[in-house]
């Protein structure tokens, strides 16, 4: 008897053998190991005509399946327990098909719990220092940190004072100022257009200069940026922290 | 304070939390018994959803936490950006289901019941923080144990491993 | 999508926000015009308000934002502050920074020296009693001078103001 396989994609070998059993509408608890293990084997044999990869452990189950077949002609030995009983050689087989079968209908609900699940959204916790009333409660602030403070504060304005005697134009953006700009508007906003970022008048240069740094903060993955289509409005948005 | 603000202070908690929030913080916070909280917890789920509100309450394992409704999903990911939602695979349900329902659990036994090796399945699964390494077996190799997590009871709609539907011992004509 | 579903997607919409959405963006998501969306929102910040519910809804510079009610505040701090790390912001700190080792010092000169506006920081320091107004410069002006205070010592655990460590030699003989 041959049987036409349309080409599924099963998980492993116990996924196939539950697909001939359920497709022969035979007992499970009585397959018929021949008709079954022919119907197996045709299916790798279509598989590798198919040019398929037939994994390792499909292999393994075959030949487990043509030794059960040549078990059940064999006299059965009795069980060590009830020696009245007989030993199916059937029956292990059975034992982890009926165990698989439970998890993969465990499965479909699985899924579609998930399918509903995915479609929720939460919301990122609060900044929480807003909320605080007093700083009893502060801890790893020293006054070593106070002076780590003034000291890169007076560093960068030595700096950016130096800056201020070399340049002439006022409007010049660097990208560095930008990011700075950008990271602070982060703080309090986690969703903005790209256009929010600087004015309506503003130059190309500042345009630009922008657009590096928010390329500069996609690369720190510290935002995603997002276009619905061509030329529409480009969408920046906070990417969530995991702390 | 009465039941009506009582409620309204939750509502502040969990706006601002976030996060899950756990019944024993809220009832902390509230100097409220934490029986007294649940029924209450209880009833402002009931409520939201009579009312179709936007927002709707979940339990995880014995903690709070708003979340939206999934039939506005289309809404809210134009706002926010289209989360990166790769389904699972197959395989991978095949694994979380088993992790689900025998954990603690080794590879080996996963790989057991599936008939096919679960290593992918099992770090994809551990990437989208759905099971995670909770030890080492005391026995002969030490292999690693596989729990599920707390988001895995949240992406699944769970309250706790208690509300896993138990599994139905098969027969044949099922199928 | 009737009158009573458009406020449920909202609700979502600024739940997950958690910040600002501008009328422009909900009128966008929503795919409904401004002055609609507009009026469906006062009559939801009605309903917020009449219902006394937890999270109200702010509008600023035709912005629409949730946030917890005032009167809540107390159980929100308690359930926020175990978590607390740091606990003051970098534009405090700065300020304070600048406060302890220049005092007395006016807003003006903490302005100059952060290159940005100390107004908020200031308030907040005095509000935390960091520091306080010890009176006024006698110049054109008479601009309102900052030290700090008792507790800020105890705070930063130290005796008196001698015991701050140093500044660092180059930067400190430019200030």
């Amino acid at each position: 008897m041959s049987i036409k396989f349309k080409l599924e994609n099963f998980e492993g070998p116990l996924d196939l053998l539950l697909h001939l059993i359920e497709k022969a509408e035979v007992d499970i608890y009585d397959i018929p190991i021949s008709e079954i293990a022919q119907q197996y084997l045709e299916y790798l044999e279509f598989m590798q005509k198919m040019d398929l990869e037939v994994a390792s452990e499909f292999l393994v189950m075959a030949a487990t399946l043509v030794e059960i077949k040549s078990k059940m002609l064999l006299p059965k030995p009795k069980k060590e327990d009830n020696p009245t009983q007989e030993i199916d050689p059937r029956e292990e087989l059975v034992q982890k098909l009926i165990e698989y079968k439970k998890y993969k209908e465990f499965t479909l609900l699985l899924k579609d719990k998930f399918e509903i699940y995915e479609k929720v959204f939460y919301k990122s916790p609060e900044p929480i220092e807003d909320y605080l009333s007093d700083f009893t409660s502060i801890t790893g602030v020293s006054a070593d940190l106070l002076a780590k403070t003034l000291n890169s504060i007076i560093q960068k304005n030595s700096t950016s004072s130096k800056r201020k005697v070399r340049e002439i134009h006022r409007e010049v953006f660097t990208v560095d100022d930008k990011i700075k700009e950008i990271s602070r508007l982060l703080v309090g906003k986690s969703v903005f257009y790209f256009e929010e970022l600087f004015d309506k008048n503003a130059d190309k240069y500042e345009v630009i200069v922008t657009f590096l740094a928010i390329l500069e903060l996609v690369k720190r993955k510290l935002i995603t940026v997002q276009q619905y289509m061509s030329f529409d409005r480009i969408l920046v948005k906070r990417k969530k922290s995991n702390s | 304070m009465d039941i009506k603000e009582i409620k309204s202070v939750i509502e502040g908690l969990l706006y601002v939390a976030g996060d899950a929030v756990s019944l024993k913080e809220l009832s902390h916070v509230l100097a409220i018994d934490e029986s007294t909280v649940k029924k209450i917890i209880n009833q402002m789920m009931d409520t939201y959803n009579e009312d179709k509100r936007g927002i709707q309450i979940i339990e995880v394992n014995s903690s709070y936490q708003y979340c939206t409704r999934p039939e506005h999903y289309e809404y809210i990911e134009r706002l926010v950006k289209p989360q990166t939602r790769q389904g699972l695979s197959q395989a991978a349900l095949e694994t979380l289901s088993i992790v689900a329902y025998k954990q603690p659990i080794t590879k080996a036994q996963i790989d057991y019941i599936r008939g096919v090796k679960s290593e992918s399945s099992i770090s994809r699964l551990q990437d989208k923080e759905l099971i995670f390494e909770a030890g080492r077996l005391d026995s002969p190799g030490r292999p690693m144990i596989y729990c599920t997590t707390d988001n895995f009871l949240k992406l699944f709609g769970l309250k706790n491993l208690q509300e896993l539907p138990p599994l139905q011992e098969t027969s044949a004509e099922e199928a």
